[in-house]
């Protein structure tokens, strides 16, 4: 039989002066179960809580029922009051007379009245409250980073400072990612490479930090605390442990006309490479692609002259499994492919780059040693159009809805470097909108204007045909005068959009977290938990996010950081008792349940049942793991056997409210 | 401003001249820019301003070719050659009648005129 | 249909407890008034209501039920009330197909800080309802009040 | 294409690729057909049967019998394709452990509907050239075959068969049907004149349980309304909410899961249009979250553990149609 305590507070005159307090306390003391009911000045007050917990022991309550003000605000006082009385937390019940009755209401009488129905329901579902006990599962202290770019970089190293290890996953041969290619940075214009390499360097050194490039997540299984990750380490045909980075290998490969993407394409690699002169870990990798030996079996130069046999054509991949109790996603971004906007003539004409491209360029370590010249026939250009938003802002398949914010400022900076190196040429910028909010940021587009006299044009680019004196014409929009343009161009160049890079969304399938439309992952909350995502433990560094700037990425990845090494902290966490779980007997094994959980909480598993003709059945049925459930309810409504409930609000608590206020 | 045609010209086009950013790539990439007294980015804005007669007087309206190079290069799918069309359409309907019936075409034809100059005038007068 | 100027409707109002329970207790906080006739269930999300719980409400002698959730895009879980939205559009319409008054159910996305929308939204319900006369379409008569 | 079914079924029963063969079986009369598993060929001569009255859908018995030891072979209508998909997707069915011969369809005719002009004493019913000859012991009568197709028959959606391992006979299109006609009907009514439509057909509910047991997407372990734990459990309607109850609540946990296979008001004694509940859904699941047809496929998500960020508001149910 249950003993339910009732207690109505006054809250001086708040709730007193338009709610017959001690008429409430006296109807609610009829209710079945009830065998105290009391009124008190200021129940949320020491000498209230003690009233409370003394009630408890005397009277042995099985349950309590607070009528006062919102539990947004005193819940938790009373839910420890309660424990402190020996009585489990959760068979407190508010009854939100304050906020919800005695404030809104003017006339006695009916304030009164809907004060007794609001408290006769909160005694008709602390009836079936059920004693819970926050769970605690044990964090596992390491985190994983996914992702070796200066995102990935600044999150490991921001992680490991704290003393925790934490290992980095680059698909890649080296970590560095896009700053690497970058040749200087706005709005200061130092090298990025000046800048990325310490770190990088930093990173590999840090005993607490663990590269693994070249390896790709193939699996994450686990929960907040307690992930089960598994690396696939990609053959890369050396010893990583031998190699030295000697470089003699990629100097005598015979095969050298292998496109080099760290210059974009721009020039050639050979089969085994590494990818640049900073490159960590300075490891050489064979691709398998153009690799002779691999290909075909004849060649093994770089095997003979290396001096350690480091080289192993035998190599397999390798797959490594590892606990985490935090994982970083820092997938990063790619510029958008744009063979499908023909009136750029991109794919036809060589001295049509995108903005990437002149990057590695005008890069001292590019293809050209830093000189800028066209592609195709390396002479000095004299005339460069830039094009801005091309695949941004687009309403259509072939591009991308959003902004992608960083194309205007590298822009005047590309404009700018080019006015200042080569002064005798013209740069027309053709734009929609500037867009430069940050710190320093209008000003430098200013200066790229005012000071370097970069031609800013609103209007956009219509057309660009390659004519046979090897020039480029441009046909554009200038809005403001009103006038169509043609420019004789020597090269183009194209603000591509930025897109998330294609591995984010298998990645956030084993992961299940969220993603946006467009692939980029989504933030738990879009203004007070932009680091972490929905899922417990998983958190967000950098564009994989949202299109962003150095600056915002590095201030992301620490934020993303700081959220991990929160977490890391912790010996274990508590877990919110109030989540869903499953009755095995009942469940159907249909999915609805596992389709609509937005946290990936509930898994399936076959379990064998004793069936009432006693024969046994397997039968798939739902679990919930009450560490990852954040317990919304949305999985109680989709199961329609009503195999699935919600500790703290169950179908049948909710039904006796219910059922108390329509009475 | 004249409400009625605005809304008219709205459903006619089926275009949606709001989602118009200002980029001007229709007016970029128009092939009878120089032609034209109001051009394609100015037809949409005037539009959307409601401010049509202008555009009803203009020569503007019949020297698109209709060759759909702003519908296909809009990176917001505003489609202004549909726009520029139900301006037309508009300004032939006012005047009571068709001007130009089918038949008359071949007659009319004469060796110079491009080949889509006479597929884009079937498109423009069949309607 | 007469209006029965002393019928006093019962109204069930799910809320979920981050927005709307929260915008509640703002128009609390405001003294902002609506009638008392609208008694509040706290929910952990707008998804947590099941359509079992709002027939039940008619069934044991509610008028109307009103269920409030988090904007759209707002959901403290992410994701819950677009599943709502879609449960309920899909189930108000069943109700309206089988010929129950329109006006005796409703959906409103009320923020933690929309407490004046709270209260006008309540006003609003409770005078619907009031026009619609006590539920008979929908109701049990075993629990009828005399 | 009975012979054809018998004979592809012992070759299969002969080869070792099944062990069991789900079809129909003979009754008293030929009309009166049963879903059955055979396990050998004499069986299959002596009692298996495909005619013009082997409505059931058979996929729901095919929860149970996949979970059984072997494979069974299962000769499926394009209809009950739809239902077996889904139920595959529902991870209810064990898809390995059947063997689907994708057979054609209807139209089926009804006998209730031959009862219905009054012809009695019926022994059998044969199909000559679209005039059905209909024996009784006082002797023959005629009616044109179309007028006794089955309701379920009479807006057939679909002759495609959705998923097979073989096909016996041709395999056919999606149809374009007026299976919503009666829903838009009702949907144009005075919502007075709904609430009495629907009161007059609910209201001879006699709760027999019929149309959930055989629908194949309530196939729940243990059915909510017989859980005692659920608190709307009911044995019978004691009133007439909990008549709508029963039929509301079953509609909304087969929404976004109901093929539309039309079992539901075949089976009702009491000849309660039940399937428009579940089209009225079909319905606004097309109109509002795009065409879906549950059971097309075994992947794509059902409408309601789906969402896009600009679905419409619950309002619109309000704005639209007669009040």
């Amino acid at each position: 039989m249950q003993r339910i305590g009732v207690f109505v507070c006054h809250c001086g005159t708040n709730i007193a002066a338009t709610v017959d307090v001690k008429a409430v306390a006296e109807a609610l003391s009829h209710e079945p179960g009830v065998v105290v009911s009391q009124d008190y000045q200021y129940m949320c007050s020491e000498s209230g809580q003690e009233l409370v917990k003394n009630a408890i022991k005397e009277h042995g309550l099985t349950g309590v029922v607070i009528c006062s003000c919102s539990p947004r605000m005193h819940e938790n006082t009373f839910r420890k009051a309660a424990a402190s009385a020996g009585l489990n937390p959760y068979l407190v019940e508010i009854a939100n007379i304050r906020e919800q009755c005695s404030w809104i209401h003017k006339n006695i009488a009916s304030a009164t009245d809907k004060a007794v129905i609001l408290g006769k329901a909160a005694v008709a579902k602390v009836h079936l409250n059920a004693p819970l006990t926050a769970g605690e599962s044990p964090v596992v202290k390491r985190a994983l980073v996914i992702g070796g770019g200066i995102a990935g970089i600044q999150t490991a190293l921001d992680i490991a400072e704290a003393g925790f290890d934490v290992d980095i996953v680059e698909k890649e041969p080296t970590i560095g990612g896009k700053m690497a290619q970058i040749d200087k940075t706005f709005p200061t214009l130092d090298c990025a490479a000046c800048i990325l390499t310490p770190k990088m360097v930093e990173a590999s050194q840090n005993e607490r930090i663990t590269i693994h490039s070249f390896s790709e997540v193939s699996d994450v299984k686990g929960f907040v605390g307690n992930f089960t990750v598994t690396i696939k380490k990609k053959a890369r045909y050396v010893d990583e442990t031998k190699c030295t980075g000697c470089g003699l290998c990629t100097e005598k490969c015979p095969m050298k006309k292998v496109p080099n993407e760290f210059n974009m394409g721009l020039d050639n690699r050979t089969a085994v490479y590494i990818p640049f002169a900073q490159a960590v870990p300075k490891v050489a990798t064979i691709d398998p692609n153009y690799c002779m030996m691999l290909k075909n079996g004849k060649c093994g130069v770089c095997s003979k002259v290396c001096s350690v046999g480091a080289i192993d054509y035998k190599q397999t991949d390798r797959f490594i499994e590892q606990k985490y109790g935090a994982i970083v996603v820092a997938t990063g971004f790619n510029p958008i492919k744009l063979d499908k906007y023909d009136e750029f003539a991109y794919s036809c004409c060589p001295d049509v780059v995108t903005s990437l491209e002149l990057e590695r360029l005008m890069n001292a370590a590019g293809p050209n040693g830093g000189t800028l010249l066209r592609p195709s026939d390396k002479t000095h250009p004299h005339t460069i159009v830039f094009v801005q938003c091309v695949g941004s802002r687009c309403d259509d398949e072939k591009g991308k809805p959003y902004c992608s914010k960083i194309c205007c400022m590298y822009t005047a900076k590309h404009a700018m470097l080019i006015r200042e190196k080569y002064p005798d040429t013209e740069v027309y910028v053709f734009y929609i909108d500037v867009r430069t909010p940050g710190k320093n940021f209008d000003e430098f587009y200013r200066r790229a204007v005012e000071q370097y006299n970069v031609h800013y044009i609103k209007g956009m680019v219509g057309k660009v045909t390659p004519k046979a004196d090897g020039k480029i014409d441009v046909q554009a929009s200038d809005l403001l005068s009103n006038e169509q343009l043609h420019i004789n161009a020597d090269m183009v160049v194209l603000a591509a959009a930025i897109e998330p890079d294609k591995t984010a969304r298998p990645l956030a399938t084993m992961l299940t977290t969220q993603m946006d439309t467009n692939d980029f992952f989504t933030e738990a909350h879009p203004k007070l938990r932009p680091v972490e995502s929905a899922t417990a433990g998983i958190f967000l560094s950098g564009a994989c996010q949202g299109p962003k700037d150095i600056p915002e990425t590095v201030a992301q990845a620490s934020a993303a950081a700081a959220k991990a090494i929160g977490l890391l902290c912790k010996n274990s966490i508590t877990c919110n008792p109030c989540v869903a779980h499953s009755d095995e007997l009942m469940c159907n094994g249909c999915s609805a349940c596992e389709k609509v959980c937005p946290y990936g909480a509930i898994t399936y598993q076959d379990k064998e049942f004793r069936m009432p003709d006693r024969s046994t059945a397997i039968r798939r049925v739902a679990s919930v793991n009450p560490a990852v459930c954040q317990g919304c309810g949305a999985c109680t409504v989709a199961c329609p056997s009503g195999a699935m409930d919600l500790n703290g609000f169950s179908n049948s608590q909710i039904m006796a409210e219910v059922d108390a206020i329509c009475k | 401003m004249n409400k009625n045609e605005k809304d008219w010209i709205d459903i006619t086009s089926g275009v949606n001249v709001r989602k118009c950013m200002r980029c001007g790539k229709c007016s970029a990439t128009c092939p009878s820019y120089d032609e034209m007294e109001y051009h394609p980015h100015q037809f949409v804005y005037m539009v959307e301003k409601g401010d049509i007669e202008p555009l009803l007087n203009s020569v503007s309206l019949y020297k698109c070719l209709t060759c759909f190079a702003c519908v296909e290069r809009c990176p917001r799918g505003v489609e202004p050659a549909k726009v520029i069309e139900a301006v037309r359409l508009t300004a032939v309907r006012k005047q009571g009648n068709n001007h130009l019936l089918p038949d008359q075409i071949p007659d009319m034809l004469d060796d110079d005129l491009p080949q889509q100059a006479i597929v884009t005038a079937f498109r423009k007068y069949t309607k | 249909m007469q209006v029965n100027e002393n019928f006093e409707p019962v109204i069930v109002a799910f809320c979920c407890n981050w927005c709307s329970y929260a915008g509640a207790d703002l128009s609390g906080t405001n003294r902002l008034n609506y009638p008392a006739n609208v008694k509040i269930i706290r929910v952990p999300c707008s998804c947590r209501v099941n359509p079992m719980f709002i027939l039940r409400a008619f069934q044991r002698g509610a008028d109307g039920v009103i269920i409030c959730g988090c904007h759209p895009g707002d959901c403290h879980y992410t994701s819950g009330n677009y599943f709502t939205r879609r449960r309920i559009t899909l189930l108000y319409s069943m109700l309206d197909f089988l010929g129950i008054e329109r006006n005796r159910t409703r959906l409103e996305w009320v923020s933690a800080a929309e407490g004046a929308k709270f209260a006008a939204v309540m006003n609003q319900f409770v005078e619907d309802v009031k026009k619609l006369g006590p539920n008979r379409r929908l109701e049990d008569l075993r629990c009828r009040k005399q | 294409m009975q012979e054809a079914m018998i004979k592809r079924a012992k070759e299969l029963l002969a080869d070792g690729t099944v062990n069991r063969v789900m079809g129909w079986k003979k009754g008293e009369f030929a009309y009166d057909t049963t879903p059955a598993v055979f396990e050998t060929a004499e069986e299959i001569d002596r009692d298996f049967i495909y005619n013009d009255f082997t409505q059931a859908n058979q996929s729901k018995y095919l929860i149970k019998e996949s979970r059984k030891e072997g494979k069974i072979l299962a000769l499926l209508k394009p209809c009950d394709t739809y239902s077996f998909n889904q139920l595959v997707k529902e991870h209810r069915i064990i898809r390995e452990n059947v063997y689907v011969i994708g057979i054609p369809g209807g139209p089926k005719i009804d006998i209730e509907k031959i009862k219905a002009k009054g012809i009695t004493g019926i022994t059998n019913v044969k199909n000559e050239d679209y005039t059905l000859k209909i024996e009784t012991i006082y002797g023959v009568e005629t009616m044109p075959f179309y007028e006794a197709v089955s309701v379920k028959c009479e807006s057939c959606k679909s002759k495609k068969h959705v998923v097979y391992d073989e096909l016996i006979g041709e395999g056919g299109d999606i149809l374009d049907s007026n299976r919503f006609d009666m829903v838009e009907k009702l949907e144009n009514m005075t919502s007075q004149e709904r609430y009495d439509f629907w009161r007059g057909e609910l209201s001879r509910c006699i709760r027999c349980n019929a149309c959930r047991n055989v629908c194949p997407a309530c196939t729940c372990e243990n059915c909510v309304f017989d859980n005692p734990k659920s608190g709307i459990d009911q044995k019978a309607a004691a009133d007439s909410f909990e008549e709508n109850m029963f039929h509301i609540i079953r509609a909304f946990h087969v929404a976004g899961r109901c093929t539309d296979c039309g079992e539901c008001s075949r089976v009702c004694p009491q000849n309660i249009p039940l399937h428009l509940l579940n089209r009225k859904f079909i319905k606004d699941i097309n109109c509002l979250y795009g065409e879906y047809q549950a059971g097309a496929d075994t992947t794509s998500k059902a409408p309601l553990t789906d969402y896009r960020t600009d679905d419409c508001e619950p309002s619109v149910v309000h704005e639209r149609g007669a009040e």
